[in-house]
């Protein structure tokens, strides 16, 4: 078994008065793509805010590759639940954000985005402003412009929630061919159990607020997933529904 | 535009038949009677505050943008200049006119001084509240793509800035102007201040308004250009297309 | 009941203003029938402010005068502040350089902005044999300070108030005095009404007039008390105590308020026609579409001795 | 405030050391000294300004927020109004102070126009800017809840503009102070201008500057009015309580 | 058949140079339930947005009750897909943001919006500001402001998309509930199939962009729907999944 490319230790959080994060500990091992389910507003998002330093923590250790992580360093390709596009900036220009923060000419970053756009569904709207675009289109510009960064780790915060179950397949479909090439490491938060059962390596579960981790699923389905009608995929799917409707510690 | 016409008969017909001496107030035709009949002096006079305007109103912006910057990188340093800049501001220009002009002579120099101490704040201003008006969500997002603190700013910040920067630059711009002409008015060889003052001192209330006239259309081209250039530097603000009002 | 009159003064307050002080608190305005109110100084000129009614006296320089009157301003003199120039052009001590007024060729004036200094400065130099041709530097009220900083190399002073200011503080100047280089010598300032105030109101600005001769009178004959009286009204104003003595003491001796030959307030005609048709001459009076008079004005008209009464 | 301190420090080294005479500029000493030697005179000269900056700036708010509310809601008068007041604001004040007079004479009135003049324009900017800043999926939703304009004004586009306010507040409150000082330096009978006008013709630059220093103070303690009710205003800006920075 | 309460007659709309909606006829009679379904981007949102008169119709007839809807009435109760929450409001004031503009005082709409607080998962946040709040939250916070307003019809544009299982069940059977007591008339946009089957009446598909009426179905299962293991249910499900999946018109 390998060492955990991330590590939670411990980790706690509170907004004034109130306790959101009482005690996650997980990790995610390099290659692994781990899915993170949980009730609405236990403080999934808040989890992604720590690892990306939009917040700092309360307590316990954020660990990657096996050291803590520190401020300059960021390791992650991040696509927050809102997507954040820029509004002055083209959908194009908003795809490359990552690439030209990581140096990156803007032509150069373009060529590198421009022939996923027929992928993503949004060719022709290369040009439009975020506010010219559906909400699944806006989710997906920020997904795209999440995944062309080429991280050592992906996190990404509902990226399918906007998409509609032909879109979101294709999408998914998308995302685990390009985890078996690339062997990227990813976290998922994601409210689909379907979803998390058919990317997944491993499944935390979360409690209510304040946040503890209920339970933990290894997925070992073979890749790639196609069949989720199979026995082992439905019984997973039932347990976490089970897991999540009747949450028991 | 139409309203601006109808205030300029009214006022030349309240001029002619009010009975209202020319001393109080000169009808529209009479002024721009006097602005033609004078046109080459008043040419010759608007050049100096066309020059100090400029000038100044560029080291203004310059500054405004050098110290926002400055300031939105360290918080020290806001805490250090911002007093400074306030109290700047509070001083009133009457009184510090003429030191200015007695400490730096009667060339372009005071006078860029202080068009610029007038016009620097409303952009700073602007600009720093600019800068904090910047989504939250979107810095977090930059921050996390190991953009340093500088890529923050240049992609997200500038940007979010750019409604309060024309904001201030719409105000700053019409200041402009008058601060020259104020500069020169406290001492000066030539420029629309000086004209003013003379045709003032001389009894002439046509010409004052003659001059007042260019000085007038001055700012108006000045601020028509700011108009624009918003237009064509902020295209995403224009894009509603077939929504309703 | 008591008529009111109102008049607008010419400059911040100083000592050229005691006689109406004096006659306020004397109570000479009182005894005339008159409840005077000395208006705020503005920057708006105190002849604009009487033509145009919203003041019914004012303190006129005698530029203003002529200008506004020739302009067509209702301006009409009625008392002369001063029976001679108070003003001169000056100049620091110790500029070796500048022996008379052919000197200033090429030098820089710190100015007040009428084109009356410049008939004035120009016709002063080419008397004494120069061209006539320097620099200005329009600066108003800095231009005394630029004059000390050095900012400036000359420029025109009220004696009795910049000039006397500057011994007092031991700046030495050396000054050319007008009248000794071809300009006829003026009363400097006027109080002065519009015509139509004198004919509505020949009472009250009889009553007004002459009681403020009373007071500059007073002012002459008992400087200390005049003082007094002068600070007390302006206390904010005028802090400099030693300057207000010293100033009046200058005012008194000069013979600026009350003339050698002992008149007081009285206007000399002759002086008025000298110095009308000097500027007419020097191209300064215009019409009122600002083209130069033609014809030489009545100046007679521009005055009247009749509100001083008794 | 360190700065500030190290500001006067160094004046008053300069000051005294320098042999510059006191005529160009006293000592920061020497000025504090005249300050409160002459305080009475400076108090009572402190008031009217008082009374007309507050005056008339609560006029040219109330003023621009009347005229931001009729040209938002209507597009006609906006083309009809705005070229009106761009052009009032370009009028340079050193030409028109002089008529004020001429046409409201020396009272209150005349200082409360010239503050709201200078004020005005910059509280209109800013509001009007800061209605344009409306999310526009607010005002669709208010739109299908039936609200009218006014509701949709009230609830969504003058909420969205009180950053900008207070962008134009902070910039506008200094402004008064200084238009209120420049009308009474063409003409009052009291006030911290007709101070300063007369303590300069009475050669005292000390008293000049200590005038200038109480002028500064107010304006200072006047801006940090606004800072406070800025604070107040926005109690949602005030939440990134363990954000990062 | 009772006569409709909302009617569509081929509606288009198009934004420069893009043809969105190019015929959409669709109809809801008086207490139905109508979802709509249909790929990412194909114009969902942008029929809600003609309805409330954001968007000006390129063509075609709205009528509601009948009549054509003119631009004062607004019989909707909407809730947009981005949340629209004031960030200046408190939720409670958010909440009853549409209350108020009905003409209630604002103690009156607190009063009738407080109790339902804690159905929403939302008690102890009255009193945050929506920056404080989770996604899910969020698009809660909006959904609570919607149902509140009991308009004459509800739009709902993906009310639960951002919601985990446990979460969107609990959503979903309150609104069945509520739909059952006061017989309201809605129109849901969805991604999700289940929900659509679950709450619905009829379901509408649409196609790609330039969007048509794909298919119509009706839902004739018994209310209330608890059970959606039925055949006749998964009958449902999987005919919709098969034309959104296959879309041959
Ligand atoms: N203001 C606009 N200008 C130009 N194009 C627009 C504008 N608004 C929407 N569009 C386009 O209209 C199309 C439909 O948008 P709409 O938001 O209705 O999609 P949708 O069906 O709701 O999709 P989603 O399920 O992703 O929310 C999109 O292609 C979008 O780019
Ligand atoms: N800035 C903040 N101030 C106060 N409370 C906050 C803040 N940010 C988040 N919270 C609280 O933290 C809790 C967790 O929020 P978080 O966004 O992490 O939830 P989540 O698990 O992502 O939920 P969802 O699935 O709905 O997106 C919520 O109760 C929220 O109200
Ligand atoms: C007390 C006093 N009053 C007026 C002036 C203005 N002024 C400057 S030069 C000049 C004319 C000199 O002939 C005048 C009237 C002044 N400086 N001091
Ligand atoms: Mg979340
Ligand atoms: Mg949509």
């Amino acid at each position: 078994m390998s060492a955990p490319r991330l590590e939670l230790r411990q980790l706690r959080k509170r907004f004034d008065g109130l306790d959101v994060l009482a005690d996650i500990s997980l990790t995610v091992r390099p290659g692994e793509f781990v899915s993170i389910l949980g009730p609405s507003g236990c403080g999934k998002s808040t989890i992604f805010k720590l690892l990306t330093g939009a917040l700092q923590t309360d307590g316990g250790e954020v660990l990657f590759d096996g050291t803590p992580l520190e401020d300059g360093r960021r390791p992650f390709a991040f696509m927050p639940q809102r997507d954040a596009l820029m509004p002055w900036r083209r959908i194009i220009d908003n795809t490359t954000l990552g690439l030209e923060v990581q140096g990156l000419s803007r032509s150069q970053a373009r060529e590198k985005v421009a022939p996923l756009f027929a992928e993503f569904g949004l060719d022709g709207f290369e040009r439009h402003y975020p506010a010219q675009l559906s909400g699944g289109m806006r989710q997906r510009a920020a997904l795209l412009r999440t995944v062309v960064q080429q991280r050592d780790m992906l996190l990404l915060d509902e990226p399918f929630s906007a998409l509609d179950a032909l879109t979101r397949a294709g999408m998914q479909r998308w995302l685990q061919a390009m985890w078996e090439r690339h062997r990227w490491t990813a976290l998922l938060i994601t409210h689909d159990v379907r979803e998390a059962v058919f990317l997944s390596d491993r499944i935390y579960v979360l409690t209510e607020r304040p946040a503890r981790v209920l339970d933990e699923i290894t997925v070992s389905l073979p890749h790639p997933r196609t069949d989720l009608a199979s026995p082992e995929a439905s019984a997973i799917e039932a347990r976490l529904l089970q897991t999540l409707l009747n949450p028991q510690p | 535009m139409l309203s601006v016409g109808t205030l300029v008969v009214a006022w030349e017909l309240y001029a002619r038949f009010s009975g209202i001496s020319a001393i109080m107030l000169p009808a529209p035709s009479r002024v721009i009677g006097q602005a033609l009949e004078h046109r080459q002096a008043l040419f010759d006079n608007t050049l100096p505050t066309i020059r100090a305007t400029v000038f100044g109103f560029g080291c203004s912006l310059t500054a405004a943008f050098v110290f926002s910057v400055l300031v939105d990188f360290s918080g020290r340093l806001r805490r250090a200049l911002f007093p400074v800049f306030i109290i700047s501001q509070t001083l009133p220009l009457v009184a510090i006119a003429p030191l200015v002009v007695l400490w730096f002579g009667f060339g372009l120099a005071p006078k860029i001084m202080l068009v610029a101490l007038v016009t620097f704040f409303p952009m700073l201003v602007a600009l720093v509240q600019g800068y904090a008006a910047t989504d939250d969500d979107i810095q977090s997002l930059l921050a996390s793509m190991g953009a340093s603190r500088v890529r923050v700013f240049l992609l997200a910040r500038l940007p979010s800035s750019l409604p309060y920067f024309f904001a201030g630059l719409r105000i700053s711009i019409t200041y402009a102007v008058v601060g020259a002409i104020f500069a020169e008015y406290a001492g000066a060889a030539k420029g629309l201040g000086i004209y003013i003052l003379n045709a003032k001192n001389n009894f002439r209330p046509g010409l004052v308004l003659a001059a007042v006239l260019v000085c007038a259309t001055l700012t108006l081209v000045l601020f028509g250009i700011t108009v624009l250039i918003q237009r064509v530097a902020m295209p995403w603000e224009r894009l509603d297309q077939g929504r309703r009002r | 009941g008591l008529k009111p009159v109102t008049i607008a003064l010419d400059w911040t307050p100083n000592t050229n203003h005691i006689g109406l002080h004096v006659a306020q608190a004397k109570g000479f305005y009182a005894n005339a029938g008159v409840d005077v109110e000395i208006l705020p100084y503005s920057d708006t000129s105190a002849g604009a402010l009487v033509a145009s009614r919203v003041a019914d006296f004012g303190i006129l320089s005698s530029l203003g005068l002529f200008t506004q009157r020739t302009a067509g301003a209702d301006l009409v003199a009625t008392y002369a502040i001063m029976q001679t120039e108070t003003g001169r052009l000056v100049f620091n001590a110790d500029r070796t350089d500048i022996k008379s007024p052919r000197d200033l060729d090429g030098l820089t004036y710190g100015g007040f902005g009428s084109a009356w200094e410049n008939a004035l400065i120009g016709s002063i130099i080419r008397h004494d044999g120069g061209k006539g041709e320097y620099e200005t530097v329009t600066l108003g009220t800095s231009a005394y300070e630029a004059l000390a900083n050095g900012a400036v190399d000359f420029t025109l002073e009220v004696y009795t108030w910049e000039g006397v200011k500057a011994e007092l503080d031991g700046r030495p100047q050396r000054a050319f005095r007008y009248a000794d280089f071809g300009v006829p010598d003026q009363h400097s300032n006027f109080i002065g009404s519009s015509e139509a105030y004198l004919k509505e109101n020949p009472e009250a600005a009889s009553g007004f007039v002459t009681a403020t001769r009373r007071g500059y009178e007073f002012a002459v004959d008992h400087p200390d008390e005049a003082a007094e009286i002068l600070i007390a009204a302006n206390k904010d104003v005028l802090t400099d105590h030693k300057l207000i003595r010293a100033s009046l003491q200058a005012l008194i001796d000069g013979h600026y308020f009350r003339s050698k030959e002992g008149a007081v307030g009285r206007i000399d005609p002759a002086k008025i026609d000298a110095i009308g048709t000097y500027l007419f001459d020097a191209g300064v009076l215009k019409d009122g579409d600002g083209k130069k008079v033609e014809e030489r004005p009545d100046f007679s008209t521009y005055f009247t001795n009749d509100f001083q009464t008794a």
